[in-house]
């Protein structure tokens, strides 16, 4: 009987999650898909903990959750921009637990019930430990690249037969592997277990090494993927359908993400994964002679009061510099002097997809002003001024023609098009592709040197100062 | 679920295959369904969703919950607990998070 | 299938319930796929898409198949030759008229 | 092995369906759908007959599946206007095939095995034959109304406590069922099952017989979705997964085809299926006094030839006419003298969803002149002459504004909008709601009235004769 409601609710809560990932697809119900989300969590975890004839224990668990919740709850508080990386520290999380459960099966069955070790079942343990702990190391690695960590090179790291050397230590886990399914219960078996658990932790962080850290997005998607398939295959061990479900969902959405950033990049999977992309830096100084026209802000605030429709077209600088609360003033003092302003979203604006939209979000700015890519480039020429705002690789012309460009092929956001341009950023360096942005030398364009957060803040009292006399 | 499979397994080799079948099937049915459902999701919350699929994800807490709850012995229990400690941290942050990056999605007068 | 089923069904009662539930579970999985997939057939398409439904659905042509050609008393598998019989009907007559209809829909030069 | 095989076969059968479904969703792939699900049902056949542990009696096989093939394809070649019929007659097949195993199966395991008739499998044998024994007797109303066979009511038949009666039907069956449950295997069982079949049989007739000759496309989709219904049953009899998906698929797209109609007509499923909708024809006459103003084919020839953009609104008539032919030569006279033409497609012009597309697509028509009615009515305004080619509710201002009108809330395609109307139809009678129009008492309206196909083609010989001068 227990078992049947067991299973009743693992039903309900698979539903559950199909739903929160449906009611995701628009911003109206998007909470409601966060409810239904947290429903069928706590409907799986209470489903499970309440079978008496299997679960005995209760102290370890009730400490463990616990735990789990201080924490938690910190690192759900962690600053915008800090995201990419907490997700990835959850992966690293998620692939251990895989990796953790995967490991006490294999060594409970193995002293106390051989029979069990089938091999169908040996065989999803073994893919469970192996994606379960290459994500967490590979994840590990992915967050310190991106939290930019002292003794984590930022930079992707080369070496000599690398690919080699990644490849073959996956082949050798793998062989290792059928050698167990063949075997679970030899006196070596264990040993062979634990060959291959350091195998693949070793192989998670060859695998991150050799990518720069602007490529972690895609490779955190990835990641994620790898962990849902981690909890298909615990499915598989435990027959747990509702883990089977959930993983797979997981699993396609970490596939998709990382396809959509590929393409947005017009890139390839294996480019991206062996392609020490972002190596190409040196490459940056050449352009560093030609001139740029510099403006100042009281200049900049001018043209701006004189503009009928403005575009902002945010970047990674924008996050960086924290400035999205600046930008809303801005956006605020514009529209009080009856501008049209428009926010031009790159699809890899930033370094996560969305990564635009949540910032601005946090400052208030309405989603119906965050304008798409394809939906805002037939409007660019009637733009008067296009304020490309810490961004730099999305509105680069070289993609278009420039075939021996990294980015060539990657559709971008038309800020050249507009009447004109002011390009704000702290530097002469180039964006994370390492290249230099003809953009900046145009006729049209006038560049406001400084960190985001203060030009904009510069901005808003210029044209406040303005509206004050 | 973890000794009952066992004994399952036990019995009868006669419905394991059947079983290992209905499993697949249910993964190529749910991986369907998370195709189509996520190509769906709006650009303008793919951060949300990956902060939401890390937590969904997190459901491997219902194995370690078996582990570390059956009577196993204690190193292995051990083991189930940390998983079960990283899982949750997992769930927690993730829907924490979520929540509170959609909280901030505000949309304008008009539709989108 | 059906005698094997039989003899699981001997077998073990033990396995037999969790089976109902995968069975529920894949169930549950289709339809929610259904529904997606559906809903996003092009307006254009509905007369084909209800033939080409119509053909799937005579799947039951598998339930035919089996009840006719398995050792069982002559009048039963008559019942089974008669079901076979129309759901064979179905699946030509259904995939034929849908592919017909298909084949005339050309798109001009622009894009839809 | 062997059976290691079907499943996989069956694994790969159910993919190729959910593929074909989806394929279906773009004209441009809608083709290797069609492939997509021959191929699944090819694999589902050939896998469940190699099954020598199973099946080992070929010639009834043999011999039935070639009848199928005798009158399938005939029934492959009826022409457009009946594919509504056919539809219908083989969804009554379908529900016939799955009664009939579910009778067999009962059978068989009452003489050889009671103990597999275990509660779930009798709930499911017992919910297989209902739904499947009504969709075979429904469905064959439905057909019968839809060909306007003699002996059976076009008109929805309503008799006092119809409903009652039905429903009563139903529920005892149900109650019948549940006993059968309890106790599968009595002496009088059999019987049961018996009367339980006969029940089915007569509420099939009984659903359909109140509801007007219109209204069958929706019932048709909803029997669509019992059909497959039936066929997830035996699925879960015969613990066949691979049934369960095809019929959970089929049942999904009937009840969700129904509800898209429900919608477009802005009626409710229970008005369509106890509403006796199509009773009111009485209404129609009152309105016969206002005037027309009819024109002659001359007369129109000569407008259309002056106009710059025309928009066709077709209809049932057009279908029951077989214009479409006419239609496009007509579309061809218009385009040589460079008038735009466009075809305004209502969600529920003709008699099912999709039906002018079809027709006009017969006609080598492309379908991107084929406009969808939102797109559409912002240009009507912009439109010279519509020509209401037999359609007639979709294009009746009354729905707008008249409470009182059937179709009140339906959304419509604003042929009152454009300069001038023509209308073709053959009489003043009503449409399929059976209410008057006041559109063609309008101002602007001029009536053609006869046969679509005769005035259109008369149309035509004006044109090209005018262009022969
Ligand atoms: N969004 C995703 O999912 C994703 C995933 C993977 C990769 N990417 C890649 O990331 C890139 C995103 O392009 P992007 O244009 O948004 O960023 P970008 O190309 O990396 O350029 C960022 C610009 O912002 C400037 N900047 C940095 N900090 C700043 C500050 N505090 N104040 C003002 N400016 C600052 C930098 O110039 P200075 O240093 O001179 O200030 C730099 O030119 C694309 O190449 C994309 O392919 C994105
Ligand atoms: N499409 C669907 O899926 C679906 C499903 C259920 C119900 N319906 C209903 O069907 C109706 C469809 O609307 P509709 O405007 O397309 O059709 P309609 O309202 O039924 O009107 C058809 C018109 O065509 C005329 N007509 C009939 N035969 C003709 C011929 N041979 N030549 C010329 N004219 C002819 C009729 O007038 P005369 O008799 O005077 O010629 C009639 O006014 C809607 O009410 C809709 O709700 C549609």
């Amino acid at each position: 009987m227990i078992n049947a409601l067991t299973q009743l609710s693992y039903v309900v809560a698979t539903a559950l999650f199909v739903l929160a990932l449906h009611w995701l697809n628009d911003p109206k119900t998007a909470r409601r898909g966060v409810y239904a989300g947290v429903a069928a969590m706590l409907i799986a975890v209470l489903a499970t903990w309440a079978q008496p004839a299997i679960i005995v224990h209760h102290g370890l668990i009730v400490v463990a959750i616990a735990l789990g919740f201080l924490v938690g709850w910190p690192l759900s508080r962690v600053p915008l921009t800090a995201v990419p990386q907490r997700t990835a520290l959850s992966h690293s999380f998620g692939g251990l637990a895989a990796g953790l459960v995967g490991t006490a099966e294999y060594f409970l069955w193995l002293g106390e019930a051989h029979a069990n070790l089938t091999p169908f079942r040996m065989t999803a343990i073994i893919a469970e430990i192996i994606l379960g702990y290459l994500t967490f190391t590979g994840s590990l690695m992915a967050a310190g690249k991106l939290q930019e960590v002292k003794w984590i090179p930022q930079r992707p790291v080369t070496f000599p037969l690398q690919n080699f050397v990644t490849i073959g230590l996956l082949l050798t886990a793998v062989v290792l592997g059928v050698s167990l399914v063949l075997h679970p219960a030899e006196a070596w078996s264990a040993n062979v277990f634990m060959a291959i658990t350091g195998l693949a932790l070793i192989f998670g962080v060859l695998l991150v090494l050799p990518i720069g850290g602007a490529d972690m997005p895609t490779v955190i998607s990835i990641l994620n993927s790898y962990a849902g398939l981690s909890a298909v295959a615990m499915g598989f061990v435990l027959d747990n359908k509702l883990l089977i479900t959930a993983g797979a969902l997981d699993g396609s959405s970490g596939l998709i993400l990382s396809i959509i950033m590929c393409k947005a990049m017009n890139r390839s999977f294996v480019n991206v994964l062996f392609g020490a992309f972002g190596k190409v830096e040196a490459r940056a100084a050449e352009g560093g002679q030609k001139v740029y026209k510099s403006e100042t802000v009281e200049g900049a605030g001018q043209l701006l009061e004189q503009a009928g429709l403005v575009v902002i077209v945010p970047g990674y600088g924008m996050a960086v510099a924290q400035a999205q609360h600046k930008v809303r003033e801005l956006y605020d003092q514009l529209k009080k002097r009856g501008v049209t302003v428009r926010f031009a979203i790159h699809p890899v604006a930033g370094r996560m997809p969305g990564h635009m939209n949540v910032l601005l979000a946090e400052a208030d700015i309405p989603y119906t002003d965050l304008v798409e890519m394809d939906e805002i480039n037939p409007d660019m020429p009637q733009c008067d001024i296009a304020i490309v705002l810490g961004a730099n690789d999305v509105v680069n012309p070289a993609a278009r023609y420039d075939k021996s460009s990294p980015i060539y092929g990657m559709p971008i956001i038309d800020a050249d098009k507009a009447r004109t341009v002011l390009a704000v950023k702290r530097s002469k360096n180039p964006g994370f592709a390492g290249i230099d942005n003809e953009l900046y030398y145009a006729e049209k364009t006038w560049m406001l040197f400084g960190d985001a957060k203060a030009v904009v803040g510069d901005l808003v009292k210029q044209l406040s100062g303005g509206t004050g006399l | 679920m973890l000794s009952s499979a066992a004994e399952a397994a036990h019995q009868t080799g006669g419905s394991a295959p059947l079983d290992y079948w209905s499993m697949l099937f249910v993964f190529m049915l749910a991986t369907f369904i998370g195709v189509g459902v996520i190509r769906r999701v709006s650009r303008l919350l793919h951060t949300p969703l990956m902060s939401l699929t890390n937590a969904i994800s997190a459901i491997a807490v219902v194995g370690s919950i078996i582990v570390t709850g059956s009577d196993h012995p204690r190193p292995i229990r051990i083991l189930g607990a940390i998983a079960l400690f990283a899982s949750m941290t997992n769930i927690v942050s993730g829907f924490l998070i979520t929540d509170r990056m959609l909280k901030m999605f505000k949309g304008g007068g008009a539709k989108r």
